[in-house]
């Protein structure tokens, strides 16, 4: 992998809850604000859809970050069901803390996503520092030749 | 210990409190093997060493066994736990089982890293002070340190993984027929060294909660991969939050399974607003 | 959803007044057992006060978030018809029932046909169109009229044809079996009393515009900044029954403020920390679920000081140094005076039926103190929100859903 | 030949040129899962729709995937069209072109053509995999059920017989009216707690629609929403109701302060509700009489206000002064709780009736003078700084209303969470009276402390709330849903993969997932209706047993591994 991380090389995955997280994006969308290409949103009815294992898949398929973004807590319409999505979640970040991976890949964002400022600024700062991280290395990137 | 243990286990097979006992075995030829003694006679044979996973042996006994079978299982401290976790998972019938706890040496426990090696329900053999694993030096190099270098040691030693499923098979919890690991969706199929993110992260994260340190994935682990050592840091994560150890409740269900009415953080109020990238909205 | 064939639901209709969060929760519950439902909205979207909230207590949630799910569910409903940008001209009482006549302010821009593309924003000379708030759902853009110098050019690159500045005033006559009052409160005038000051320095401002101030959506992005320089506040001052149990004014007490101060207060502390929060109040009114703990842990998780008294005078220092309070701490029976950088008013909360009913026969019998109560033993059609009295958002649909169960019951016997 | 139909919004041109998709447009037509394209100037104004449709139905396609603009924008409009007129929700997918990619970057023009493919190529992905929940429908029992006969219970009873429905009201004791048969007068109005309900009552014996229970206790509650299996017991032999919908009326209880304030040790102290007595039996024998306020509310213990201990203390203080001649009230708060217009009058009468209202700090409370018999409390007034004595011969302490110990009890049988007070708790703002299991609502002092006014209202309330269960023959289990536009399925356990672990039932916050024995082993079933589809047990399930079919593991997979592959 080259040393200097060109752009096309971040690629974030961004699990949005239809209910909150997905409503940032959509603002920042109606504001012209001008994002990095590097993220795909994949709406979830809520944070709890967000399997553990999909997320070490993602990485494995050449992934390099995760963004969750649900409810806030407290918030959520399925009766509290993003209390344990969220723990899950930080418990994944300590797995992938211990890997080296980093847990800074996977990016938590409870109830603060929802404007349109605040998506835009998560997702260029999330960017810059993908872009910092080390390049993911042949053993993360697994079998990029699956697709 | 190990006539204090043999007396106990005739007692409890006189009494009729169990039809059999699970222990390990001296037989033919000096060879030691699981064996489920149901005469007290028999118990002459029982010896407690070397250490072997008996959990799943027991799960597997009471399986196939008819229904007013109760077993009593010559147990370690980590096997205690390992089978109070099958009861929690609905694994063992609560009322079919005794356990017959016994303590580890000091050397064992330095050797599995384990900081309790004694049993609950303590029968034979006295306590032992346990170790911190974390702080042991076969372990910090792993956990500790500048994330290139650690990405890069784990690398060095997931490589050597030949997929032969030998922690999956040694772990007293994982149950699971069949298992995801087998599932091209997850981990592709046919792929030696094996895809090491898929197989041993979805692999640590699932018992990430169940775990109950007893090395027997490690010990089984012919390239020798330092597999307990990935399930430490998340189970001092949950002790720290939640002061949870897996296999010691038997009455408490894992806390990242219930909402923060339910399993609060100690100590903390309810993190209303989460934001991982360190930065106060 | 079809009427059951238990009770007489076919063909009946409510009229209700006011698309705010009580007339949505009553014209979702009608709407739920088969009733049709006029929902009259003066603004563009429903939402009323509730949508110009940034959080809302006990929960600190973004307000608009329970809101804009129900607001789809209105959209979605066949039952349900929304007049936006309308309101009651006239209402008669008939035998078996009302008849009204809804005036429609019909905007420039229509909102079924608008894609949002913002095409007449850039060619609009005066800027006299904007887009709806930031989370109305859907979005629309406004055309203000007394800006536009109806040059036609918005209409000329307007794609879906949504612009027509000809559009004017229509009436439309309905009947229903029923009215429910939701029309919700409005800030009173308190610039007449010279004591609040407000009006004399642009940082002494009323709740609503403090929270519309510093609101997440709106211009400052949730920062608390100064009105006047924009500079960071050291300390801000949250006054209390600013004209409100006050014979002079409202006698009523708003019911709503204490934990609006209290969590506005909260909010300011989350986005800095630096700023001192003072509330001057009469009696901390925490009735509800949660409340009081809410109120302890603003006061005592963060140093938010409560001072009980009523300033008696509110005056911007001359040179610009902050505004001054002056006041009576009544528990240290001192008389103090300490300067404020930013002064928020709480409490003139009155209900807006006479905005909404526009003309002296739609009005419905209020009692003495301007409610629909029905108090004076004269009976009075359903009513909830603060058309009935001040109530804050979980009893304002509480309140919805009994007036609903009230209307549907008067008209089956 | 693929299935799906293809349909991408030009949106007057603003896709057009910044998507290029002229271009994308050619490549889905050579894409295996695609059966037609087109393209449409707008798809979102009157009429569009009907166009889709018939292009659909002449292609034969099964599913739609729609390139148009963002779901809070105008992309549900057509999207719900399509639903409206007969396609499964999960055969319709809209995906979001304009704001989330040809607006969002329009300085990398590239960039965002790249993504506009990855997008389509990703709603392939999840249409080609995604399969349909079978729609359970739920045939409604069209009677209710009302646990708790006071104020609130009989208020709903009362309203869901007006309208229409039949209602069991079931009460523990043996006659109806609870709290409110010991209030000799309520606020604001003064009419006496009996003849307020005595309309409720009589409409309970008249009307032939209520059933009314006394003596009655519910052991267990089975079933959903729409259809409760509720075995109720009185004096040992049980009955099964099969109701529709639940109301939770079961009320609350009053604070015994022993060993507070004097109360139990010291003569002429007593509570509220002894006032209440009192003033029943007209022997009210006092010269001088002291409400405390707060007497064991708003302390460490009951950290919450308690609503009506102010307003009911004004009542008494106001009818002491008036039954009394030449007597005097006091009143000892540290906050007069009396909000909205129709309390804060009740006020300003009481205080132009000459009640005296003496504030305290809660860190020095009210000392209470004499032995055995009631002398007099001294107390700082906060408001005046002096230190006041007041002699007096009657003690009243105002105590908040707790829940009752029962409800512990009911919420395990009835699978309701309770508040950390120990209150019924609702899910979620702006639906106060509903609570996670549909069809069961809670209304009264049993959901937070309320007046006899808010307990008869938010009677009506749940009445309301029940009715639009009720008013249905059927409801469809798919639209049993917390959020608009229905739920995206049900989950589904693969009997063969699960092991019974019992992750999902812990973790689901329905209690949809059950365990059920089958042939030796546990193996988890879940119940369609209570599910929500959340996800969360899916999340938790090791080996992927739990599913739901309209959003798999697959198509995420799919989705994910398709969202950055190079267009080909």
């Amino acid at each position: 992998m080259s040393a200097t991380k060109n752009v096309h090389d971040v690629r974030i995955i961004v699990f949005a809850c239809r209910w909150c997280g997905l409503i940032g994006a959509d603002g920042a969308g109606r504001e012209r604000t001008a994002l990095p290409a590097s993220f795909r949103v994949i709406p979830v009815e809520c944070a709890g859809f967000v399997e553990p294992d999909l997320i070490i898949r993602a990485l494995a398929d050449g992934v390099t970050g995760i963004a969750v973004l649900g409810c806030h807590l407290g918030g959520c319409r399925f009766s509290d069901g993003n209390h344990p999505a969220l723990k899950r979640l930080e418990l994944l970040r300590t797995l992938l803390d211990t890997t080296g991976i980093g847990g800074r890949r996977l990016l938590i964002g409870f109830g603060t996503a929802h404007e349109s400022h605040q998506f835009a600024e998560m997702i260029r700062e999330f960017h810059r520092e993908l872009s910092e991280l080390p390049s993911p290395g042949t053993w993360l990137a697994g079998t990029m030749k699956r697709q | 210990m190990l006539d204090e243990l043999k007396k106990k286990a005739r007692e409890i097979l006189k009494a009729g409190d169990a039809q059999g006992v699970l222990g390990l075995k001296r037989g033919l030829f000096d060879v030691i093997h699981p064996h489920v003694f149901t005469a007290a006679e028999e118990l002459d044979s029982l010896v407690t060493e070397p250490k072997w996973p008996l959990a799943k042996t027991a799960r597997a006994i009471l399986r196939d066994r008819p229904g007013d079978f109760r077993l009593a299982v010559a147990a370690r401290g980590c096997d205690e736990r390992a089978v109070v976790e099958l009861i929690k998972r609905n694994q063992i019938d609560r009322e079919r089982i005794l356990i017959l706890g016994y303590t580890c040496g000091s050397e064992q426990a330095k050797a599995c890293l384990c900081s309790r090696p004694w049993p609950e329900k303590r029968v034979a053999g006295d306590i032992v002070e346990g170790i911190d694993p974390l702080a042991d030096d076969r372990v910090r190099p792993y956990l500790e340190g500048d994330d290139r270098a650690r990405m890069e040691r784990w690398a060095e030693q997931l490589r050597r993984c030949i997929k032969c499923y030998g922690c999956r098979n040694a772990c007293p919890i994982c149950i699971c027929v069949p298992c995801k690991l087998e599932d091209d969706l997850w981990v592709e199929r046919g792929a030696v060294p094996v895809e090491m993110v898929p197989f041993h992260l979805i692999r640590a994260f699932h018992l990430s909660d169940t775990c109950v340190a007893c090395g027997a994935c490690q010990e089984a682990c012919p390239a020798g991969i330092p597999l307990m050592t990935l399930q430490l840091s998340m189970r001092e994560a949950l002790r720290k939050e939640y002061n949870y150890e897996a296999g010691l409740e038997p009455e408490r269900t894992s806390p990242i399974l219930s909402d923060f009415n339910r399993e609060p953080r100690p100590g903390q109020a309810l993190p209303d607003w989460i934001h991982t990238m360190d930065r106060k909205t | 959803m079809s009427g059951a064939d238990g009770n007489k639901t076919e063909g009946m209709a409510v009229l209700i007044v006011g698309g705010g969060v009580a007339g949505v929760a009553a014209a979702l519950d009608l709407a739920a057992v088969g009733v049709r439902v006029h929902l009259v909205e003066s603004g563009p979207v429903p939402g009323g006060r509730m949508a110009q909230l940034d959080k809302f207590y006990p929960t600190d949630h973004c307000a608009f978030c329970p809101l804009w799910t129900d607001i789809r569910r209105l959209r979605e409903h066949p039952l349900i018809a929304v007049h936006s940008f309308s309101d009651v001209s006239s209402l008669e009482q008939k035998e078996n029932g009302v008849r009204a006549v809804i005036r429609y302010r019909a905007p420039a821009i229509d909102p079924e046909r608008c894609v949002a593309c913002g095409r007449c924003v850039e060619v609009c000379g005066p800027a006299a169109i904007r887009p709806s708030g930031a989370h109305a759902y859907p979005p629309v853009y406004l055309l203000e009229r007394e800006k536009c110098d109806r040059c036609g050019a918005c209409t000329a690159v307007c794609p879906s044809a949504a612009i027509d500045l000809e559009r004017h005033e229509s009436s439309r006559e309905i009947t229903a079996h029923d009215v429910i009052w939701a029309p919700g409160f409005r800030e009173a005038d308190i610039s007449a009393f010279r004591e609040f000051g407000l009006g004399s320095h642009p940082d002494i401002m009323t709740a609503l515009e403090f929270e519309s101030w510093t609101a997440e959506a709106g211009g400052n992005k949730g920062r608390v900044v100064r009105r006047s320089n924009g500079a960071e506040p050291r300390n801000i001052a949250f006054v209390q029954c600013a004209g409100a149990r006050d014979l002079r004014l409202l006698p009523h007490c708003s019911a709503v403020c204490c934990m609006h101060a209290l969590k506005q207060a909260q909010w300011v502390r989350r986005r800095n920390p630096a700023v001192d929060c003072v509330i001057f109040y009469t009696d901390l009114r925490t009735v509800g679920r949660g409340y009081y703990e809410y109120a302890l842990r603003d006061i005592q998780g963060s140093p938010v000081r409560l001072v009980r008294g009523r300033p008696s005078l509110i005056h911007p220092l001359p040179g610009g140094g902050g505004i001054a309070v002056k006041f009576e701490d009544t528990l240290t029976q001192k008389r103090l005076m300490w300067n404020f950088d930013m002064v928020v008013l709480n409490g003139n909360l009155e209900n807006s039926i006479r905005q909404n009913a526009l003309s002296r026969e739609a009005l419905p019998h209020l009692d003495g103190e301007g409610f629909i109560t029905g108090r004076d033993g004269k009976a009075s059609p359903p009513a909830c929100g603060f058309a009935a009295g001040p109530a804050d958002v979980t009893e304002a649909v509480i309140q919805a859903a009994s007036a609903a169960a009230r209307a549907l019951r008067a008209k089956r016997s | 030949m693929g299935m799906v139909h293809v349909i991408l919004c030009r949106c007057f041109g603003e896709l057009d040129s910044a998507l290029d998709l002229e271009g994308i447009r050619t490549r889905l037509e050579g894409h295996s899962d695609v059966a037609s394209v087109d393209t449409a100037g707008s798809l979102c104004l009157p009429g569009d729709a009907a166009a889709v449709f018939s292009r659909v139905l002449e292609r034969g396609a099964k599913k739609v995937l729609i390139g148009c603009c963002s779901p809070f924008g105008r992309g549900n409009v057509l999207r719900d069209e399509l639903i409206r007129g007969g396609l499964a929700s999960s055969d319709v997918v809209s995906v979001d072109l304009r704001e989330g990619c040809a607006w969002i970057h329009g300085k990398d023009p590239a960039g965002a053509v790249k993504k506009a493919w990855n997008l389509l190529d990703m709603g392939l992905a999840s249409l080609g995999r995604a399969g349909r929940s079978d729609n359970v429908t739920v045939r409604v029992q069209p009677r209710a059920l009302v646990i708790g006969a006071g104020a609130s219970g009989l208020s709903a009873a009362a309203t869901l017989a007006g309208l229409g429905f039949e209602t069991h009201l079931v009460e523990r004791t043996a006659a109806p009216g609870g709290l409110l048969n010991l209030i000799s007068r309520t606020y604001p109005t003064g009419e006496s707690g009996p003849d307020k309900l005595k309309g409720f009552i009589g409409e309970m014996e008249r009307n032939p629609l209520i059933t009314f229970h006394s003596g009655t206790r519910v052991e267990s509650v089975k079933g959903y929403g729409g259809d409760f299996k509720v075995r109720v017991v009185s004096s040992g032999e049980a009955k099964l109701i099969r109701a529709g919908a639940v109301i939770v009326a079961t009320g609350a209880r009053v604070l015994l302060p022993r060993g507070m304030m004097g109360y139990g040790s010291l003569k002429n102290v007593i509570t509220q509700m002894e006032m209440e007595r009192r003033f029943f039996t007209g022997k009210v024998d006092c010269t001088a009489a002291v409400l405390l306020q707060c007497a064991g509310a708003r302390s460490p213990e009951r950290p919450y206000c308690s609503t009506i201990c102010c307003p009911l203390s004004l009542k008494n203080a106001k009818r002491v002064l008036k039954e009394v001649p030449g007597s005097r009230a006091y009143v000892l708060h540290r906050d007069i709780m009396t909000p909205g217009s129709v309390l804060e009058a009740y006020y300003r009468e009481a205080l132009r009736a000459g009640v005296q209202f003496i504030r305290f700090d809660p860190q020095k409370p009210p000392d209470i003078l004499g032995e055995e018999m009631f002398k007099g409390v001294e107390v700082d007034d906060a408001v005046t700084g002096i230190r006041r004595k007041i002699d007096a011969d009657l003690l009243v302490l105002s105590t908040p209303l707790i829940p009752d110990p029962e409800n512990q009890k009911l919420a395990e049988i009835l699978d309701l969470p309770v508040d950390r007070y120990g209150f019924f708790e609702e899910t979620y703002p702006l639906h106060p009276v509903e609570t996670r299991v549909d069809g069961i609502f809670i209304c009264g002092a049993a959901r937070w402390p309320v007046s006899s006014d808010q307990a008869i209202q938010q009677g009506e309330t749940a009445a309301m709330k029940a009715a639009a269960f009720l008013s249905h023959e059927k409801i469809p289990a798919l639209l049993q849903s917390p959020v608009p536009g229905g739920k995206a399925g049900h989950a589904r356990a693969d009997a063969d993969f699960c092991t019974g672990c019992g992750n999902c039932t812990a973790v689901c916050p329905y209690g949809a997932c059950r365990l059920q024995k089958m042939n030796g082993r546990s193996v988890s079933r879940v119940i369609k209706v209570r599910c929500k589809a959340c996800g969360n047990c899916i999340s938790v399930c090791p080996n992927g047993a739990m599913q739901i079919p309209e959003r798999s593991d697959r198509a995420v997979g799919e989705m994910i591994r398709r969202a950055f592959r190079e267009v080909c």
